[in-house]
């Protein structure tokens, strides 16, 4: 009330426009900020509009067209996406692959992690070794983690039959990549060697931040080291985890170059992947339109948009009732 | 200041642009290749060999050639031709006829001297009147054995079919099976049709020429009686172990490697073009020296309408881009290997049929006994002209790849469902 | 020579409804150290940010040696300025960040030289000139700030709670050292701070701000003495002033608790609620007494109270007493010799003539002034 | 006592022995490449698990010069540092400008750009090589470069920008009464202050663009232009699977990565989990 009074006595104007150009002012005493915004912000903007924003609306608009070479372009309204629903069973098949990978393995990856951030935090003999090793597939590029694998997978004289072989598991062997039963789970499994030492890594720091005096009370209290994972280190780097199981989420939502090289999304789609079917669609199928995958990528980019505001919210509601 | 800083921005983002458009002046002709066959070295010197033939005619040609392998080169000249950027001369398979509908290509009728050049290659590329690519390789489906493994199994094959039964193949089959031996050598790891030779071989022996051709057009369900026997009967041979176990990730080139060096094999049924992998030194992926090479021809199937019938058709060929600046230059390019003496020397270093007219008896040298055996072999051969992938578009084309390569013949739908697949996307009738 | 004038200044944030700073006037003299006192958000940072330029000024008038600094950009207003986290440049050596200002305003190379190693000495900074802000320690590195403004000399210093990251001993030397500059410098100074000791110490005129106005500005124990509110009176001293609900009496007095008050002689009667109306009565604690000195003994009032709590300090001894018939806690600060103890009851002199009365409803006082 | 020595002792043994197997497990696969890049073909296809008997260091020689590697070293070179440059520039100007001024539409340019960050790249492949086409940057190395500064903007925006914002305002504040102009405060305080980030960022930004390959196989195709990744792939051949070649060629690859990890590891390590520690 008194500072109503007080600013009609003072004459400050309260006028929305009077408002808006105090904001154009922005918290620079003196000089118009708004020049030096547009300066800095201006690059990022443009690299933005054109390479992110402009071609997010592309895809929208080819996603209701034919497009074919030499500009010859055909409005077909929502055909595509009647088409999609209605008669693509590879879609749907990649849907399920991609969900199921993004699903498992960011358990993995982060669970496998956590464990061996653990064994370091348990200051083990050459743990500076240890985490060099693990660490350093994370630096890898897909390409050569691709091919690594495929022969490590080779049926004939590959790594994982030689080491079954040598157990005398003969019967267990597997051409790992190259049946629908197993060929994803491989997948999944190379993908989760190279980002292991990744999570570990976040791990070990997140638990380096911990304050000491917390875990050494849980020491007093008698908790071993088992309840003191449970009951307290986990739960004091939930933030951590969730982070990470977010990341590692997003990240199997996009995965492309490991099952382009090492399957190609075969064999019998088992490891087709959103990113390898719209790829195929678009540069490798003899149709030559580039509006069908646009529809693909449309509907994808509402489906991440769905789960990653799901995610969110879920574990903001967790934190909320923790707290 | 601030301003000047601005406008510096906007002008320095304004050049990125315009340095990305500047296209390079050329005062000289530059005629561009892309072509499939990075890795095979005779099939690069025999274009290498043209490519200078042109360039020593003109003084102001160029021909730049970029060798690919076959997918990232489809990889490349799918995008590269969308963006207008495409190269004058490509490779092409007669099968990617999307070229074709989506006018990327130019007509070669006028450009080319047909005269030396075999019809029925010719017609490989006939579509609406007008022939669109120069074909260069020509294959037929060849089923290639190791006389010795096959001997040792107790068969033998030779004129005038050089064919087993449909009863003894199988039971050939089994009995390599339960000696250790594959069969059958094939890997799909990386090709899309490897894995659907044998099916598709028998189909056109028991279907004959014109029902096969109704099969692959969308005319004939997979669900008619005799193409279920064949199914059925491919079914058979895969549980009685044809395939290598590594089947569905052995590539191209490691199946060669398998069948005549290690482990081994019985039959390897492949392109004509086996020779241009295996006719190397060994250590270059090519066959042993020794190597005991045999031809035969596919099974004869019971009640086969046609078991003398094989696929013939070309394969790597050469097409002039639709949006080429130099049309008479690509033209002259193809008329050099348009003679005789092309033909001829195509024969006898890449050692694979052409569409060019060449004289096979004219080969001389180590290798000459091979061309005599194939021409034995095919001496009553009928042909059909044209792969399935060369029908099959779309869907149709992607299920072909995933059940009638890997799925099927890898033992992971059976016969029926298979079919079913099979007509759910291709057949239209 | 600077004299800093705030007329009638205002401000406000985008977005906020609030005035941060409401209608705020007073006039700084030259070599004037002034202190701008009260809790945290009362507007005290924002004036003087206004002052150094960091903020606009939504209206009203700044001005400094009598030109209007509304729209003159910070480094044109020759202030200097030094901040609570002291802002030191990381990556700079305490040299580089003191000449740093110098170099801006272009002074030639031996000058500024000299200018940084005079300032260096004077504050014992020498030895530390090579090193970087995260080598000293927090006592240097508010030195360090301090030569920053000093070498600068600049019209107008203006501080911005530069003690509060110190530790208490650091903070009371560093204190006098303060004190020490001003009287040597002779530099207008303004010197923003909560703590109200540092405002008693070194002011010589304090301007005291609750809620984004301004609500007394005078000498220290003037403020002290005669606060123009109840929140100047609890803000300044410790304990703060006492203050008690009361009743205005028929005649000229006050009922508090059980006794009669006569009105301090400095009340202006005009302004006094009707009988039995409301009214605040204040009393500092060191105006109560156990036992009354002979000299105001004609002054004091009678309060009977009960003891709930005794803290002997040393010096003095605290009481905490409920008058009877109230129940407000009040302290009272009593010789250290105090026998009494928790539930004594005993009767605590009032020293009337420095009682103080406020408005119920405003806390406004209503002595005359 | 001695019980409960021996107990801890096996467990310690116990403990020790998992994490070696995992050791093997990850660091196996580099092993195995490095000793199979120094046989040749046949030396592996006789025994895949042998030590090299005797060392083919001329591989190396001859997988560098029998391909185009020098090429695409180049190339992924020119591309990624240009990249990373112009990343950090762009990226900490947006940062600086969303951290230190209030405008409206400040958190809402900071939403946008940041919730890309979740968006996998296939949704706007197809675009963006249409897109490329139109502004003739299809197929070119300028055109990658912008592409990659694209991708990796939001990132770079989003951990300057939480750095950036933790600088204390009192720096700012000093820097105005010493008179700074916007530019200075931005390239004197901001830069040399934020520079830890400011590192992290590079190093992330340059490992992710070293190792990218979807929009590298989209967006080039021209055999001068390809990126080293494309560059690894284009080794393995079909008509031979030359593995010892290809063996020298993954270990090229690898050995510059490994080599940098081993001077930058804490760096390096900081970089890659930036952000995701809270």
């Amino acid at each position: 009330m008194t500072a109503i009074t007080a600013t009609s006595e003072n004459g400050v104007r309260t006028s929305a426009f009077a408002r808006l150009r105090e904001a154009l002012r922005g918290d620079d005493a003196l000089t118009t900020a708004w020049g030096a915004v547009i300066v800095f912000v201006t690059p990022a903007l443009l690299t933005y509009a054109a390479f992110t924003a402009y071609p997010v609306i592309r895809t929208f608009w080819n996603s209701v067209h034919i497009i074919r070479p030499g500009g010859r372009t055909e409005f077909v309204g929502l055909d595509h996406y009647v088409e999609l629903f209605s008669n693509d069973d590879i879609f749907f098949r990649a849907v399920s692959n991609t969900l199921t990978w993004a699903g498992v393995a960011p358990l993995i990856d982060v669970g496998v992690g956590l464990l061996l951030a653990l064994c370091l935090y348990a200051k083990v003999p050459f743990a500076r070794v240890f985490r060099v090793a693990w660490f350093t597939p994370v630096l890898i590029s897909y390409v050569v983690v691709a091919i690594l694998w495929m022969w490590i997978y080779n049926y004939d004289w590959g790594v994982a039959n030689m080491l079954l072989r040598s157990v005398g598991l003969q019967e267990w062997q597997q051409t790992w990549i190259g049946h629908p039963d197993t060929a994803l789970w491989s997948l999944i499994f190379a993908h989760a060697w190279k980002w292991a030492g990744f999570n570990m890594v976040v791990c070990l720091a997140a638990i380096h931040a911990l304050p000491r005096e917390v875990l050494e009370a849980a020491e007093l209290d008698n908790c071993g080291w088992f309840q003191k994972l449970i009951f307290i280190i986990v739960p004091m780097i939930r933030p951590t985890l969730v982070n990470l199981l977010i990341l590692a989420f997003i990240g199997k939502m996009r995965v492309f170059d490991l099952v382009w090289i090492m399957t190609g999304g075969g064999p019998m789609w088992s490891t087709e992947t959103v990113s390898t079917y719209v790829y195929k669609r678009a540069f490798e199928w003899n149709t030559f339109d580039l509006g069908y995958p646009s529809t693909v990528a449309a509907i994808w980019f509402i489906v991440v948009l769905c789960c990653v505001l799901g995610l969110t919210w879920l574990f903001r509601q967790r934190d909320r009732l923790e707290y | 200041m601030r301003q000047t800083r601005s406008w510096i921005a906007a002008a320095a983002l304004a050049g990125a642009t315009l340095t990305g458009a500047a296209v390079p002046a050329q005062a000289e002709r530059e005629l561009t290749l892309w072509s499939h066959w990075a890795d095979h070295e005779t099939k690069v010197a025999f274009v290498e060999k043209a490519a200078r033939e042109l360039e020593s005619r003109h003084a102001d040609v160029t021909v730049k050639i970029t060798w690919y392998q076959k997918n990232p080169l489809y990889a490349a000249l799918q995008s590269a031709l969308r963006a207008g950027q495409g190269p004058d001369i490509f490779y092409l398979d007669p099968d990617r006829t999307e070229y074709i509908d989506n006018g990327l290509l130019l007509a070669l009728d006028d450009l080319v001297n047909w005269a030396n050049v075999f019809g029925w290659a010719r017609s490989a590329w006939q579509h609406d009147g007008k022939t669109w690519g120069f074909p260069l390789e020509a294959s037929t489906v060849e089923w290639y054995y190791n006389r010795g493994l096959l001997a040792q199994l107790g068969y033998e094959v030779g004129p005038p079919h050089f064919q087993l039964s449909q009863a003894d193949f199988r039971a050939l089959v089994e009995k390599a099976t339960s000696e250790g031996i594959t069969p059958i050598v094939q890997g799909v790891g990386d090709r899309p049709y490897p894995g659907a030779y044998v099916t598709h071989e028998l189909l056109l022996k028991k279907l004959g020429k014109d029902d096969y051709g109704k099969l692959l057009s969308g005319g004939l369900s997979f669900k008619d009686p005799r193409v279920l026997e064949v199914f059925g009967y491919v079914e058979d041979l895969v549980k009685a172990g044809a395939y290598p176990k590594s089947f569905s990730t052995l590539k191209l080139g490691e199946s060669h490697y398998y069948f005549h060096t290690k482990p081994g094999g019985v039959v390897f049924p492949i392109g004509s073009w086996y020779t241009s992998r295996a006719f190397n030194p060994p250590d270059k992926g090519g066959q042993p020296d020794d190597f005991p090479l045999g031809m035969m021809n596919g099974p004869a199937m019971d009640d086969g309408a046609c078991n003398a019938c094989k696929t013939n058709n070309v394969a790597g060929s050469f097409v002039v881009n639709a949006a080429t600046a130099h049309p008479e230059l690509a033209g002259e390019f193809l008329n050099i290997l348009a003679t005789p003496e092309y033909g001829n020397l195509w024969l006898s270093t890449v050692l694979v049929q052409t569409g060019i007219k060449a004289d096979t008896s004219k080969i001389t040298g180590p290798y000459s006994d091979y061309f005599k055996t194939l021409e034995a072999v095919n001496e009553n051969a009928e042909y059909f002209f044209g792969t399935p992938l060369q029908f099959f578009k779309g869907k149709c084309r992607e299920t072909f790849e995933q059940v009638m390569n890997t799925g099927f013949p890898a033992g992971l739908v059976d016969a029926g469902t298979a079919t079913d697949m099979m007509n759910d996307g291709c057949f239209t009738g | 020579m600077a004299v800093v004038t705030l007329e009638r200044i205002s401000k406000r944030y985008p977005g906020g409804d609030e005035l941060a700073v409401d209608d705020v006037t007073f006039t700084v003299s030259d070599g004037e150290f002034m202190v701008l006192l009260g809790p945290s958000g009362c507007g005290k940072s924002t004036t003087l940010r206004m002052v150094a330029g960091l903020e606009a000024v939504s209206s009203g008038t700044l001005a400094i040696d009598g030109v209007v600094m509304n729209n003159v950009p910070a480094k044109d207003r020759d202030i200097a300025m030094v901040f609570q986290s002291y802002a030191l440049y990381p990556h700079m050596t305490a040299k580089d960040n003191m000449a740093f200002g110098l170099k801006r305003r272009r002074m030639p190379t031996a000058e500024r030289e000299r200018r940084v190693a005079e300032v260096a000495e004077m504050l014992d900074l020498t030895p530390y000139l090579g090193r970087k802000p995260h080598a000293l320690s927090g006592g240097q590195r508010q030195r360090v700030a301090l030569g920053r403004a000093i070498v600068r000399d600049p019209k107008v210093f203006l501080f911005d709670e530069p003690l509060s990251n110190l530790d208490a001993a650091l903070r009371v030397s560093t204190r006098n050292e303060l004190i020490k500059l001003h009287q040597r410098l002779g530099a207008t100074m303004i010197y923003v701070t909560h703590d109200q000791v540092e405002a008693m110490t070194m002011g010589t005129r304090i301007c005291i701000m609750n809620k984004g106005r301004l609500v007394q500005v005078g000498p220290p124990l003037e403020v002290y003495r005669d606060p123009a509110d109840t929140f100047v009176a609890r803000f300044l001293g410790n304990p703060p002033m006492n203050l008690l609900e009361a009743a205005m009496l028929d005649g000229p007095a006050v009922h508090v608790g059980e006794s009669t008050m006569p009105l301090p002689p400095r009340i202006n009667p005009s302004r006094l609620p009707r009988a039995g109306g409301r009214i605040t009565f204040g009393i500092r604690p060191e105006d109560l007494y156990e036992h009354p000195p002979a000299d105001i003994t004609g002054r004091t009032a009678p309060l009977p109270v009960r003891v709930t709590s005794v803290e002997p300090l040393g010096a003095e001894t605290l009481l905490l007493v409920v008058p009877d018939s109230t129940e407000q806690e009040i302290v009272a600060r009593v010789d250290r010799n105090s026998t009494a103890r928790p539930g004594d009851r005993v009767v605590l002199g009032l020293d009337t003539s420095a009682a103080h009365l406020f408005d119920s409803d405003s806390g406004v006082t209503l002595d005359r002034h | 006592m001695r019980d409960i020595l021996s107990a801890r002792f096996l467990a310690r043994t116990g403990l020790l022995a998992i994490l070696a197997l995992y050791t093997f497990y990850s660091a196996g696969p580099f092993l195995w490449i490095a000793s199979m890049s120094l046989r040749t073909t046949s030396e592996i296809s006789a025994n895949a698990y042998a030590l090299p008997e005797t060392l083919h260091w001329e591989k190396y020689i001859e997988a560098w010069t029998g391909s185009n590697y020098g090429a695409y070293f180049w190339n992924s070179t020119i591309v990624v540092v240009s990249a990373v440059l112009a990343l950090t520039i762009i990226g900490a100007m947006a940062a600086h400008c969303l951290a230190r001024y209030r405008f409206p539409g400040n958190r809402v340019v900071l939403f946008v750009i940041f919730s890309t960050l979740i968006f996998p790249p296939q949704i706007t492949i197809i675009s963006l090589f249409q897109s490329l086409v139109e502004y003739q940057l299809y197929d070119t190395l300028l055109g990658l470069t912008l592409v990659y500064i694209a991708i990796q903007l939001p990132l770079t925006v989003y951990i300057l920008e939480g750095f950036f914002a933790r600088i204390p305002q009192d720096l700012y504040d000093a820097a105005k009464v010493d008179g700074y102009s916007h530019w200075e405060i931005f390239w004197k305080i901001t830069m040399p202050v934020g520079m830890p980030a400011i590192a992290t960022t590079v190093i992330l930004n340059f490992i992710n663009l070293w190792n990218e390959f979807l929009y590298a196989v989209v967006l080039i195709t021209d055999e001068s232009n390809r990126t080293l990744p494309l560059g690894v792939q284009k080794f393995m051949g079909d008509q031979l699977e030359d593995i010892g070649m290809i063996s020298t060629g993954l270990m090229i690859a690898i050995v510059p990565v490994i080599v940098v990890y081993a001077f930058f590891s804490e760096k390096l390590i900081q970089g890659m989990t930036a952000g995701a520690v809270k």
